[in-house]
């Protein structure tokens, strides 16, 4: 689904990746786990397009390095950012139906999925963006990226700020986007939730990775944990 | 007397009626964490407290005198000081200066434009007291827009502690940190508030319950509970609203 | 560095003042030739103005578009006081009259800022706007106070000479002015560091977060408003004393666009942009006038220019210059900057000698289609000076792609090395 | 020797063009006295100097000017940069004996400059604002037609003063005259007269009279035919540039002029400086003063045998000179140029009476009346102090 | 009775015409927030393109051909212009455009003169509409009217039936996530600014021969356009449509009202000689004081309502 070869990324001149490899498979959960500035968002910005970077990113085979944005975005990819991009002018609704890349296009959601999904919204549904609860804005974001139909759906820190109950429930839900075959790359703080929903996980320490595989094996592997996890 | 009293406290946005008649008090030099579903109306309580929106019924009293109806600088000059959930800094002046600028009124500068800034000891002092405090030291000079996210959230609560106000609010202040720095972030506000009346609002379980001594839930704009943390871990309707059974989920 | 950081920071700021002071002072006898002194009286009357302009825009945030009411009322105050002067009215000598502008400016802070500030950002601009178009129609509506289109005149030279002061030759007006605007110059930078100074700053940065630490941003804008409306009356009392004549135009939109011009061309983000801001304003609309009717063309395209490619001014590229310098990157990027202005060079000169033809073509053609340019005599009706000025436009954009990539990578490298060095140092 | 005259009017911004006619218009008289040796071995020369419209900016000019050894200043575009040159004048003068500078104002017509405020070194080669409304009024009286007139001009002091002047003349002429209205409008701001008109039409005027100049003026011409109302409009300026362009045919057989000079005079005098002028510039010569100016200043000089403005303007005092429009004297006590002035109609070109179209419109400036001297003149309060 | 209906029709079809000068003002304001500046230049481009293209194959075509070459003007602006600076924030914009208004000026005058061209009404169009009792109602002022409110319907439309201006509002604000969900935002950008310079170019076609076509004509729009769409409300364009029309009435009605404080005073029994203090300003009539109306409104408006009538936004 998503391969990414050798990635180097900058700020300007500030070199943050230092050749990442990364893989998902069609259907699958991964989690990339780290500290605070591993440079886990910094990954998934490069490969959206929204940081300068070399190396390859391959989604379905085809090469999207270097292209912009938004032919990303029409490729399959969807990305949930990490600090609640709500345009916050809009309702809530007129948010979730620009999530739709095409007018009118149905995908494999609708509104009433996500109204569904999270009921909290649908009451909230002509209220400005903008006024919206810091856990609301969090959920919208999320359903906002769905409405575009992604095949591969990279989100970063989703359960930042939410209750411990609306937690589970978006664990609950990112299993159920999977079961629908849709990717999920999983960018989390919180490790009790990646290890009980992903299948495999990646840890990333100064710019690349330090640990690959399971749940299980990184519960395994202590030194990783209280060297790059601190845990 | 009560620090901080809310007596039937209602706010409506257009139709919807977000908060329901809460009530509340909060003993001085309590701390208290108030938690409750997304939507709550935890922040828009903070927003109502601190004079960011006006009522639409009840009242607010801080120390026993009224503050509902007052502007923001109003109630801060009483002694109320509050931070935000996202981050709310001068982007484009030094950490120094934005801790200068928040003790300049408290020290009683008020609008001079008689006064070198330069020689004001006392409010220098209190600045780099501050920013020792919050362990930003090496950052006195940076703008305060190119710090990370962790170094803003502690300037956002130095910010607020820094005209010395004796009721803080903080709405989330560990938002978005790891677990070892919202450690710190709980050692940091257990220090700078020793003293000090505290309301905080928090979904990390593990601050809560490290920081609180009382416990306020509010869920669809109402206080269902306000308790000692043991005594929240244990109430059936808290755990259905809020917890849901995965309270030890971080 | 380190050995910077330790020099008592008071010698620099004598140096600095003082030879501020030493400018001002030796300025005219520099340029005294022509209209050098017209010039330089001037530039000290729109520095001041720009100054105070600044308080607003720069240190403030507050976008106006009517900052002229404020100058343009406190000159019309100062030339009626002057006449009163004059008349034997009203015992005020020559030097103070620029504090009855002040003062009066001061007075319409306090009524029309009271009005503006209620409101910040667009709503503040627009505000500004409507109150500028009123005040500058009503002037022409009242005849009486405002002279109707011709303005009001009167006569610097009030009584008797004061210790061989008359105000009557140029270079007194001159020194009248410099002494003012050192003066205001000390005043507008100290209140830059005081505590009112500081949070006009923090309310431009985050008005909202302001209100929470105990101040009332309507109340601080406001005052700063009533401030700066002070020195715009300055301003506009020792224009009327330059002038002797005070009309409509110096309460105009016109007017008011003008300074914000002049203020963002020398950068508004640096206290000194205003000063820049104003040389260089003055020399295009004055002097640059007097020498080619393609002026506007010209301040024109420098000012989008210079926004488009240099949104801080003139003053973040000197800045930038500096910083480099103070690393010692000067030798590295010296260089390359030479040979990119060399590059331009002849491009400029392409470029005006085809402007200055065309104005010619389209102006004078009637008088002879010879003009003198640059100290020749061309025809601006045959093909070979047209194809000399494209041609060295043509060689200045291939010596610019030579030249400019170089340069930009020589910066790059610089300004990165730079940001290690400062990281490295806290 | 050359004597070098500054010319301090708009040369850029809105009044550039006919800031520009008339400095065009200058310099072919100039050109032609040079040639013609109209003031014996002395060439003239003009050159224009950009006040951008502005009283202010004019100063800076003068300063300029001064600056750079002319002794000679023309100017004519507002009143209120006149009286600022004026006062500035008087002062460098004052201040600089051996230095002075003399202007001559070729149309700003403030009665002021040659009354109250009048001074030696001032003289103005049109006929003033209060002797145009005496010509006009005098034109106006016997006309039977006239039963009720309507002014209009622009709020500031030239429009005031022609109404002013409007009122009272009629009154002492024609007191059976219904003054319908006075409006004063903003200068410049109005984009649409329609209402305007409206009040004018529901007020029955049959005549509208109007200081209105540039766009101001056309588009009240314009507005009028919109709304087919059939009154006369009385103008002062429909001759300026821009102005014959605007208003096209819209303002045929209604419009009307007073000015010192047109074209279609009934000798068609001054041909052959317009359509030098037009070969020259493609542009046409209206601003007739600038003849007087070139001639009577040669004269001068030639009188005087020195171009030395104080013994010039001595010269100049009571000279009578051949000008375009035949006759003119300077009046000594007041330095205000007596001259013939004209009426005329803007009419399709029928090339008899009509010969010479305006802007290349196909519409010319028909002479109706040519009105003597002396039937302008005005009583002087001029009180004037002179050198030496 | 003759007087009054002209009045209401001038006032209508006056305050049409403002609408048609700030509609393309209030689209780029209301989705971009940029003020654009130099709006009123590029009417006056409209204005002399429309000569130039009408005196080769007339009006008609010019009607069409002019709007579109100024839009495509202004989608350069855009793309060369005013993109790098949108991370700069909107001031740097707005003086862009203000320099550019400078420049605009003095190209028109190099390319076309300085006098004003004779831009002429079509025939078709040259001529009363109809006469009633006297005066006579112009087919070319309904024209205008007519275009007004075509152009109204077409913002309408493209606001209300395309995502265009959520994608732009969103783009406002968060430009990037904009983009991740798959909008290219700034050929958007390119095509609203080009598209309100169409807008101000047509009213140019139509406006240049109703008035003058001359370099000072965007000089003496220029302040009024940004009455009607700050009234209106920023960027609401019914608060608009209502404030033209406001504006346009109130000014004509104004005209027609010869009173003045003195007379008030006068009725009310006080005399007012020149010998009354601010005898000037009591003899003001409310005529004379048409023109400061709108500035008038302006600043009361922001000051009790500073969302403007209609205005979501401060
Ligand atoms: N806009 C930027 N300019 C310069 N450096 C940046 C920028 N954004 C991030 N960085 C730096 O890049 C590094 C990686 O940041 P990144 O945001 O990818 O970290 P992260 O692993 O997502 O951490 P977090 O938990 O804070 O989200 C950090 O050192 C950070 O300081
Ligand atoms: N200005 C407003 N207009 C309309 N609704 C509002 C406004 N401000 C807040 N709300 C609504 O009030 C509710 C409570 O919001 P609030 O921000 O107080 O929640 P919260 O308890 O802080 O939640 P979270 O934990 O997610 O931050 C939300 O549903 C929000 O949409
Ligand atoms: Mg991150
Ligand atoms: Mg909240």
């Amino acid at each position: 689904m998503l391969d990414i070869c050798n990635l180097h990324a900058y700020y300007g001149k500030s070199h943050v990746l230092h050749g990442v490899d990364l893989h998902v498979e069609p259907g699958e959960i991964v989690s990339l786990l780290g500290r605070n500035g591993a440079g886990r968002s910094t990954l998934v910005k490069a490969a959206m397009g929204q940081v300068s970077a070399t190396g390859t990113v391959k989604l379905k085979g085809r090469e999207i390095l270097g292209l912009k944005a938004y032919q990303i975005a029409h490729q399959g990819l969807g990305y949930v950012p990490e600090n609640r991009d709500v345009f916050p002018t809009l309702t809530v609704e007129q948010n979730l139906v620009l999530g739709q890349k095409n007018a009118g296009a149905s995908g494999r959601w609708s509104l009433d999925d996500m109204y569904r999904m999270f009921p909290r919204l649908q009451e909230r549904r002509a209220v400005a963006a903008g006024v919206l609860s810091g856990g609301e804005q969090q959920m919208l974001t999320l359903c906002r990226t769905l409405m575009g139909d992604p095949d591969l759906i990279m989100i970063d820190e989703p359960t930042e700020g939410l209750a411990p109950k609306i937690v589970a429930l978006v664990a609950d839900y990112l299993t159920a986007l999977r079961e629908r075959g849709i990717s999920v790359l999983l960018v989390e703080q919180k490790l009790a939730i990646a290890m009980e929903i992903s299948q495999r996980v990646y840890v990333m320490g100064h710019g690349a990775i330090v640990f690959e595989g399971t749940p299980a094996a990184l519960r395994a592997d202590a030194a990783v944990r209280k060297e790059w996890l601190e845990v | 007397m009560k620090a901080l009293e809310l007596v039937d406290v209602r706010k409506s946005f257009g139709k919807s009626e977000i908060i329901r008649g809460a009530n509340l008090g909060i003993e001085q030099g309590e701390r208290c964490a108030v938690i409750g579903p997304n939507g709550a109306g935890k922040s828009t309580l903070f927003n109502l407290i601190s004079g960011r929106f006006p009522l639409s019924s009840g009242e607010i009293r801080l120390n026993g005198q009224r503050i509902s109806g007052r502007k923001p600088y109003q109630i801060n000059r009483l002694g109320l000081s509050r931070s935000f959930q996202i981050s709310n800094l001068f982007v484009n002046l030094s950490v120094y200066e934005n801790l200068r600028c928040a003790v300049l009124w408290s020290l009683g500068y008020k609008y001079s434009f008689w006064h070198r800034l330069a020689k004001l000891r006392d409010a220098h002092e209190r600045a780099e007291q501050v920013l020792e405090e919050i362990g930003l030291q090496r950052q006195r000079n940076v703008a305060a827009g190119v710090l990370t996210y962790a170094e803003q959230r502690a300037l956002e609560i130095g910010i607020t502690i820094a005209g010395g106000a004796d009721v803080i609010l903080l709405d989330e202040p560990t938002a978005g940190m790891s677990r070892s720095e919202s450690d710190a972030a709980v050692e940091l506000i257990r220090k700078v508030t020793v003293g000090k009346t505290l309301v905080m609002v928090e979904h990390d379980m593990s601050v809560v319950f490290g920081l609180a001594d009382k416990i306020a839930v509010l869920v669809y704009g109402e206080v269902i509970a306000c308790d000692t943390p043991d005594r929240i871990r244990g109430n059936a309707a808290v755990q259905a609203a809020y917890l849901g059974g995965h309270e030890e989920a971080a | 560095m380190k050995e910077l950081r330790y020099t008592p920071l008071n010698l620099g700021r004598w140096l600095l003042w003082g030879g501020y002071a030493l400018i001002l002072l030796i300025a005219p006898l520099v340029f005294s030739k022509g209209g050098g002194l017209t010039l330089l009286s001037q530039m000290g009357t729109v520095m001041i103005f720009g100054l105070s302009y600044n308080m607003l825009l720069g240190q403030g945030g507050m976008l106006s578009f009517g900052h002229a009411v404020y100058s343009g009322l406190g000159a019309f105050f100062a030339i009626h006081a002057m006449n009163m002067a004059g008349a034997g009215q009203l015992p005020i000598p020559t030097s103070l009259i620029p504090l009855v502008g002040g003062l009066a400016g001061l007075g319409f802070g306090l009524l029309f800022g009271y009005v503006t500030t209620r409101k910040a950002g667009t709503t503040f601009a627009m505000i500004t706007l409507g109150l500028v178009e009123l005040v500058f129609a009503s002037s022409l509506m009242f005849p009486g106070f405002f002279g109707g289109e011709g303005g009001v005149t009167t006569n610097r030279v009030i009584g008797g000479a004061v210790l061989g002061i008359t105000y009557g030759p140029q270079i007194q007006v001159y020194y009248l002015i410099a002494f003012w605007l050192f003066v205001c110059t000390a005043a507008v930078y100290a209140y830059t560091q005081t505590p009112l100074g500081r949070i006009i700053n923090a309310v431009r940065d985050n008005p909202e977060r302001v209100e929470f630490i105990g101040y009332d941003t309507q109340w601080v804008r406001y005052l700063v408003v009533i401030l700066s409306s002070f020195f715009a009356g300055i301003a506009g009392g020792l224009s009327a004393i330059n002038f002797e004549i005070v009309s409509a135009e110096n309460v105009s939109a016109i007017r008011s666009g003008s300074i914000l011009l002049f203020t963002f061309i020398g950068g508004i983000g640096f206290f000194f942009g205003p000063l820049l801001g104003a040389i260089v304003g003055i020399l295009f609309s004055v002097l640059l006038s007097d020498y080619t009717p393609a002026w506007q063309l010209y301040l024109g395209l420098f000012f989008v220019l210079l926004v488009r490619y240099a949104p801080g001014g003139m003053g973040s590229l000197i800045m930038l210059l500096l910083r480099a310098a103070r690393f010692g990157h000067f030798g590295r990027i010296g260089k390359p900057l030479g040979w990119v202005c060399l590059a331009v060079l002849p491009g400029l000169a392409g470029f005006v000698a085809g402007v200055e033809m065309l104005y010619h073509l389209t102006l004078e053609a009637a008088n002879g289609s010879v003009k003198q340019l640059f100290g020749m005599a061309v025809d601006t009706r045959s093909a070979l000076p047209w194809s000399l000025a494209g041609g060295l436009l043509l060689a200045s954009i291939v010596a610019w792609r030579k030249a400019q990539p170089v340069f930009a990578d020589a910066w790059s490298a610089s300004c990165a090395e730079i940001a290690v060095q400062t990281r490295s140092a806290r | 020797e050359t004597v070098k005259i500054a010319f301090i009017d708009p040369l850029s911004g809105p009044f550039a063009p006919v800031g520009q006619n008339q400095l065009k218009s200058f310099q072919l008289i100039a050109d032609m006295a040079t040639k013609g040796k109209w003031a014996g071995e002395h060439k003239i020369e003009v050159n224009g100097f950009d006040n951008k419209g502005s009283p202010q900016e004019s100063l800076t000019q003068l300063k300029a000017v001064i600056d750079q050894g002319y002794r000679y200043i023309t100017q004519g575009n507002g009143s209120g940069v006149g009286l600022a040159l004026l006062d500035a004048v008087n002062k460098h003068n004052e201040r600089n004996p051996g230095k002075e500078i003399v202007y001559l104002n070729y149309a700003a017509i403030d009665p002021d400059m040659t009354n109250s405020k009048c001074s030696f070194w001032h003289f103005r080669f049109d006929a003033n604002s209060d002797m145009k409304m005496e010509a006009l009024t005098s034109y106006m009286a016997p006309d039977k037609n006239i039963k009720s007139v309507y002014i209009i001009g622009q709020n500031y002091a030239f429009g005031q003063a022609v109404s002013r002047a409007a009122k009272e003349y009629l009154a002492r002429k024609r007191p059976d005259i219904k003054i319908a209205g006075d409006d004063l409008h903003p200068i410049g701001q109005v984009k649409d007269f329609s209402p305007y008109i409206a009040k004018i039409k529901a007020s029955g005027a049959d005549s509208v009279i109007t200081g209105n100049w540039g766009a101001d003026l056309a588009l009240l011409v314009r507005a009028a035919k919109d709304a087919d109302l059939k009154a006369n409009f009385y103008t002062y300026y429909g001759i300026t540039t821009g102005v014959p362009t605007a208003m096209g045919a819209a303002g045929a057989e209604h419009t009307k002029i007073i000015g010192n000079w047109m074209i279609n005079n009934e000798s068609f005098a001054g041909k052959e400086v317009v359509e030098a002028f037009k070969a020259k510039y493609n542009d046409d010569y209206y601003a007739a003063q600038t003849h007087s100016i070139i001639t009577m200043l040669s004269q001068a000089i030639k009188a005087a045998k020195t171009p030395d403005p104080v013994k010039v303007a001595f010269a100049l005092e009571g000279m009578k000179a051949q000008s375009l429009n035949g006759g003119v004297m300077m009046q000594k006590q007041d330095h205000q140029l007596q001259q013939p002035l004209y009426i005329g109609t803007w009419t399709k070109v029928n090339g008899k009476d009509v010969k010479y179209d305006q802007e290349n419109t196909g519409y010319g400036w028909r002479m109706d009346k040519k009105i003597d001297a002396y039937v302008a003149g005005q009583p002087t309060s001029c009180q004037m102090k002179r050198p030496g | 009775m003759e007087f009054t209906l002209f009045t209401m029709l001038n006032g209508i079809s006056y305050g049409l015409l403002l609408f048609m000068l700030s509609s393309g003002l209030t689209l780029i304001f209301s989705m971009m927030g940029v003020l654009n500046f130099a709006h009123a230049s590029f009417y006056m481009l409209g204005a002399y393109i429309a000569y130039t293209i009408s005196s080769v194959v007339g009006f008609w075509p010019a009607l069409v051909l002019a709007p579109v070459a100024v839009g495509l003007l202004g989608a350069l602006v855009e793309r060369y212009g005013l993109r790098p600076l949108h991370k700069f924030g909107h001031i740097p914009e707005l003086l862009f455009t203000f320099g550019l208004s400078f420049l605009i000026v003095e190209l028109v005058q190099l390319i076309w003169g300085r006098a004003a061209v004779q831009y002429a009404i079509p025939k078709q169009l040259d001529g009363p509409l109809f006469t009633l009792f006297s005066t006579s109602f112009p087919a070319y002022r309904a024209f205008m009217m007519l275009v007004a409110l075509a152009m109204l319907g077409a913002i309408w439309l493209v606001l209300t039936r395309t995502r265009v201006g959520l994608v732009i509002q969103a783009a406002l604000t968060h430009p990037e996530a904009a983009e991740a969900l798959g909008h290219n935002v700034p050929r958007i950008f390119m095509w609203v600014f080009g598209g309100g310079c169409a807008l101000a170019g047509l009213a140019g076609v139509i406006g240049g021969n109703a008035f003058v076509t001359e370099p000072a004509m965007a000089a003496t729009v220029g302040s009024i356009i940004f009455v009607v769409v700050v009234v209106g409300g920023m960027g609401s364009l019914a608060g608009a449509f209502a404030a033209s029309l406001l504006i346009g009435i109130m000014q004509t009605t104004a005209v027609a009202l010869d009173y003045s404080l003195a007379h008030l005073l006068g009725k009310l029994g006080l005399a007012v000689t020149p010998a009354t203090p601010a005898y000037a300003l009591l003899n003001v009539t409310i005529a004379q004081s048409s023109a400061i109306l709108p500035y008038l409104l302006l600043v009361l408006i922001l000051i009790f309502r500073p969302k403007g009538l209609m205005g979501t936004r401060e």
